[in-house]
């Protein structure tokens, strides 16, 4: 689908902000989906979809937030107001928020992770369920927390909140049982999210991290995305493997092996 | 040509093809691997729209398919090593072709396996529970991500012969063989095909491939080699079309590459009667349905009633033909 | 690599290669035909800071070269069919390699030829106006593009031997053979050389490929089909030298589709010792020192103090050994 | 070289030009010679440069006349001031001026042919060579002229001057004997420059036509444009044919069979 941007905001200078008039895709997304967009119409290089978390949605917009990272990134960052681009969505299964098994949200966020959070707290502020965010990054400059709340920081640095990393801040939190029966949705660079899941072990508390893969299609029909699962028999791609498009990008800790 | 021809309008441009009396509504399909079994797109493609549908190869037991990392981009292409995940014949004829059974379209059904026996079973398995719209069998000789994934079979003429002489008498179903371009010359394969009674040759599967990461120094994809497609390929393509068209006179489908009409043109003048899209569905999962449409708009515009008088048409001179002077 | 190690500074990376006893001073060199006779580049880009220039294919007689049209496009490629125009052997030393002695670099004489006889001519000729900087040659048996370009010999293993043991006793200078890609398996070529000789072999050649003009329906290159090269064949050529590089320990020069020096590093990365700029000359005529001072930086970044230490450090667990699983 | 766009003009819906900051080329560039421009820099489609005759030439710029045709030029047409663009030249060789077989130079011109005439215009003039312009199109708005003197016009639909085909008023006029001793310098279509060719040969008059190829390089190393030559030892390309990037792209009709 071609859709129009209609605003662009640079958050860093690698970091920024694209909003794209998209109802058929806002009215139906749900926290922790994503979209597939072609960073160049009419060209083979880049020849695949790139994805992107909804970052937040509006009437009949969504945004998106793209760090600047390869071809295709660098590609969206040339992109104007008034351009079209080429979108796909939304995709992917939400955060599962509905289940029971928790009372207290905690939204774990590294770097660019930050994508998947602002629908899911917004989620959570509407239904009034407690929720706590533990967003880390190297320093200051680089936090995007225009759409989130509750905030607690981390940097490497020291520049702001807490001085190291965002897990051993929320270890803080959790051995002195601030959150009462907390979940952690995570999101980040992936020794994070690993070190996220081993504090869930520890503390024996339900964790859903959302993974990236290399994708080339995005909607489960080229087999390109899988993660190792604990399950024995799950997806159509036989046993061993979930489709992070498809079945993802969240899952449990239990579900997974990454 | 001329302005004073007719002009044929849109609804009159005959796209139907016919392959060994089996009839399709055109000429544009998609490729094995690149469409799942169908319901995965459905959201985003009209599937009765589309020409045919050629199934994810599928084997006697369920496949896992291969560790990741499967997939890398290239210029314009891509490289894959999925290594053949794929439901096993079982789920396939459980589930997957009754779901297929509801859309108006053909289904071609890719097998791959790793013996002459197993291939038989697969395709006698799915024969037993055939469903209406099921057209027949693409027989994948030619994937090169899997040790027994037919690769072996696939640049090996002599395999070809036997595997085919195997199935043919299983199926009154069209009968067709997946050829690799991973071999010196396409011809004696597709001659071969001819002789030992399939229906039809379908070229090409991926080209062997491989990419490096710089900083690891690891191979990107996890079998250290994968398979290349996409546009970047779509010129080997047509000339291994062309070198198959000369050596039988067997129906080709053409597969590499094809982006848009204009590409599946190329395939058709140099002889295909219908073509695959593979790697393009993933860009745009309803890419069949653009080209076919994009297809009727170019004969029309060449004031071409029927794909039939494009099929072959290649014009070359006999200065041509003598390679160099 | 950790933040404590030594940093290296650019001017303490070594770049350069040496090739059965042959010193070269970096390992980005131009390939034949993609760079003329040096004269026309000079212009546009340093040629002494050029690792070696490997000449356009040399003929016994002068060669007018194919009928246009001989390039056209292709998505991130280009396929030609020049013909292996050449100046001819007389010319070649009477003009080209005294120009090109002038310059501080390596010169590689690239000969194509129908025969073994026209082969060792067109050698013994050069060999006995050899100029100081003339390195070795280049045995081009793997041009798609002309009936008697070699091609015949570049898919036959016993003419490849064959051709290598006539040349090896002409020449103390490197006798490189650069093979084609156009064949099911490029092991049996490398071994081949190796056993009858060779100092080193080069790959890739350009792959066959073809393209149609929709509307006229004619091949879009004069002789039908054409060589396929740039950025789309890369994943190939890598595969090649891999497979190459299992099965020889001679010297590897890389080709195929490098367009910067991370592309290049997955060459090194793979086995070969050096490689050669093609397609990417056209659009920068002085890609080759582009590359040779990104490859310096990357190499600095990595801190690495030598390409000897990147070239064949690839890594492979056996488990990635084990296709599919 | 990376040289900056520093005006877009457009003429009509799919012929636009672009005035480019580019003194080292500018400098140097005779009437005839041409650019060879990357559409796009890191992207490998399109792979090639396209070449485009140097339009006007001012103290530090160089401006090219761009007709949109395919991906590539398409491609520029995207490009916007401020841009940076990859050129390279001036490449190929100045339209033999200098010969002294005529007194007055007839300058002929189809469609984006026009490209390489005012640069011969400026020359001419400077010169006070006596010279005429004949310049076809389809119809009167299709004319780019900005640049041109002495214009006679013809357009096939008669909105502007002669109607009918400009050969063949040109050939009225020859037939008048108009010009002294002329000698026609032809750029456009391939059938209007063979229909020129025929008519200087009919009056036996020197005709130089500048040709368009496919180019690969357009600096000679790739051999991928040649062009049939009537002379039997000319080129390093051997007997049979001229580069048109090298030896052209302007040729005397002697010269060459095309
Ligand atoms: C579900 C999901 C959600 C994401 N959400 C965001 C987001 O909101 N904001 C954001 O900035 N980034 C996000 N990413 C990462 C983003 O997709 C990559 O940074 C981007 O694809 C890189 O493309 P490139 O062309 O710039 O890089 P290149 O390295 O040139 O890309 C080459 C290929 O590798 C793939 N690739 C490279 N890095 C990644 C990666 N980290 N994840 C997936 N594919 C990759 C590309 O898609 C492409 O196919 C998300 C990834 C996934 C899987
Ligand atoms: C010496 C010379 C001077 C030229 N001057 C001008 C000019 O001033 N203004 C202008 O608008 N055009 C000019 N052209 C033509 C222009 O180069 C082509 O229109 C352009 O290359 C088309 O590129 P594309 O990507 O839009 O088309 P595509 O068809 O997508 O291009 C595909 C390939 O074919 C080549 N190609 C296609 N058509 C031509 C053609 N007519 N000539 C050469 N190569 C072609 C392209 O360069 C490219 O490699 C000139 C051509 C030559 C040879
Ligand atoms: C991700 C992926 C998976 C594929 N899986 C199969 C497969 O299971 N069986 C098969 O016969 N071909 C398979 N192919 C090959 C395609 O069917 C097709 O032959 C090839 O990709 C070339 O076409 P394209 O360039 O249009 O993609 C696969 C290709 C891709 C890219
Ligand atoms: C226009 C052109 C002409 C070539 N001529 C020759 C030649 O004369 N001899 C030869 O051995 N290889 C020739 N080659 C092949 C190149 O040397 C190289 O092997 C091939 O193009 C792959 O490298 P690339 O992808 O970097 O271009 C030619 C390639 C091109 C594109
Ligand atoms: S990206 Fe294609 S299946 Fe997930
Ligand atoms: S375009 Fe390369 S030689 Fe003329």
């Amino acid at each position: 689908m071609l859709a129009p941007i209609i605003e662009k905001r640079t958050i860093t200078k690698d970091l920024f902000v694209l909003r794209i008039e998209a109802p058929a895709i806002s009215s139906i997304t749900k926290p922790g989906q994503f979209v597939n967009i072609l960073p160049r119409t009419n060209s083979t290089n880049p020849l695949l979809r790139r994805p992107f978390s909804v970052y937040q949605c509006g009437d009949n917009w969504i945004e998106i937030i793209v760090q600047i990272h390869g071809s295709g990134t660098q590609e969206l960052a040339y992109a104007n107001k008034g351009e079209l681009i080429d979108i796909l969505g939304p995709l992917g299964m939400p955060w599962k928020v509905q289940s029971n098994n928790y009372s207290t949200a905690i939204l774990v966020v590294g770097g660019v992770g930050v994508a998947s959070m602002p629908l899911l707290t917004k989620f959570f502020h509407g239904l009034h369920t407690p929720f706590a965010t533990y967003y880390g990054a190297r320093t200051a400059s680089l936090f995007a927390d225009e759409y989130l709340q509750n905030i607690s920081y981390a940097t490497d640095d020291g520049s702001k909140g807490f001085q190291g990393n965002v897990i051993d801040l929320l270890r803080n939190d959790l051995l002195k049982e601030k959150h009462l029966s907390p979940k952690l949705f995570v999101c980040g660079p992936t020794p994070m999210m690993r070190a996220a899941v081993t504090l869930a072990e520890e503390f024996q508390i339900p964790c859903e991290v959302s993974l990236e893969t290399e994708m080339a299609c995005g909607v489960g029909i080229c087999q390109g995305c899988p993660v190792v699962t604990t399950e024995k028999e799950f997806s159509t791609s036989g046993k061993k493997f979930h489709l992070v498009c498809m079945h993802g990008p969240s899952f449990e800790r239990e579900q997974i092996i990454f | 040509m001329g302005t004073k021809e007719k002009i044929i309008s849109s609804s009159e441009v005959d796209l139907s093809v016919e392959i060994a009396g089996v009839r399709f509504a055109h000429p544009i399909f998609v490729a094995s691997g690149t469409f799942g079994y169908g319901s995965e797109a459905s959201r985003f493609c009209d599937i009765s729209g589309i020409g045919a549908i050629v199934t994810k190869s599928v084997s006697w037991k369920p496949r896992p398919g291969n560790y990741p990392r499967r997939i890398v981009e290239t210029p314009s292409g891509m490289l894959n090593s999925i290594g053949l995940a794929n439901v096993g014949v079982e789920v396939f004829v459980k589930e997957k072709l009754p779901y297929l059974a509801e859309f108006d379209t053909k289904i071609i059904a890719n097998i791959a396996a790793s013996s002459i026996g197993e291939y038989c079973s697969v395709l006698e398995e799915i024969e037993k529970n055939a469903t209406k719209n099921l057209a027949g069998y693409e027989i994948n000789v030619s994937c090169p991500n899997v040790k027994d994934g037919g690769l072996s079979f696939g640049t090996n003429v002599e395999m070809v012969g036997e595997l085919t002489r195997a199935l043919r008498p299983l199926t009154k179903r069209l009968l067709i063989l997946k050829l690799t371009p991973n071999v010196t010359s396409v011809a004696p394969f597709a001659k071969t095909c001819e002789d030992a009674g399939a229906d039809a040759i379908s070229l090409i599967n991926t080209v062997i491939g491989m990419s490096v990461d710089i900083y690891s120094h690891k191979p990107r994809i996890s079998t250290v080699t994968g398979g290349l497609s996409g546009p970047a390929i779509r010129p080997i393509a047509i000339a291994k079309v062309y070198e198959a068209r000369k050596a039988t006179s067997l129906p080709i489908i053409g597969i590499g590459g094809i982006a848009n009409a204009s590409d599946a043109m190329e395939f058709f003048i140099v002889g295909a009667c219908a073509v695959q899209v593979g790697t393009m569905n993933f860009v745009h999962p309803d890419a069949a349905i653009i080209i076919r449409d994009e297809l009727q708009a170019i004969l029309q515009k060449q004031n071409c009633s029927s794909l039939k008088d494009i099929v072959g048409s290649l014009q070359v001179s006999d200065e041509m033909r003598s390679l160099g002077w």
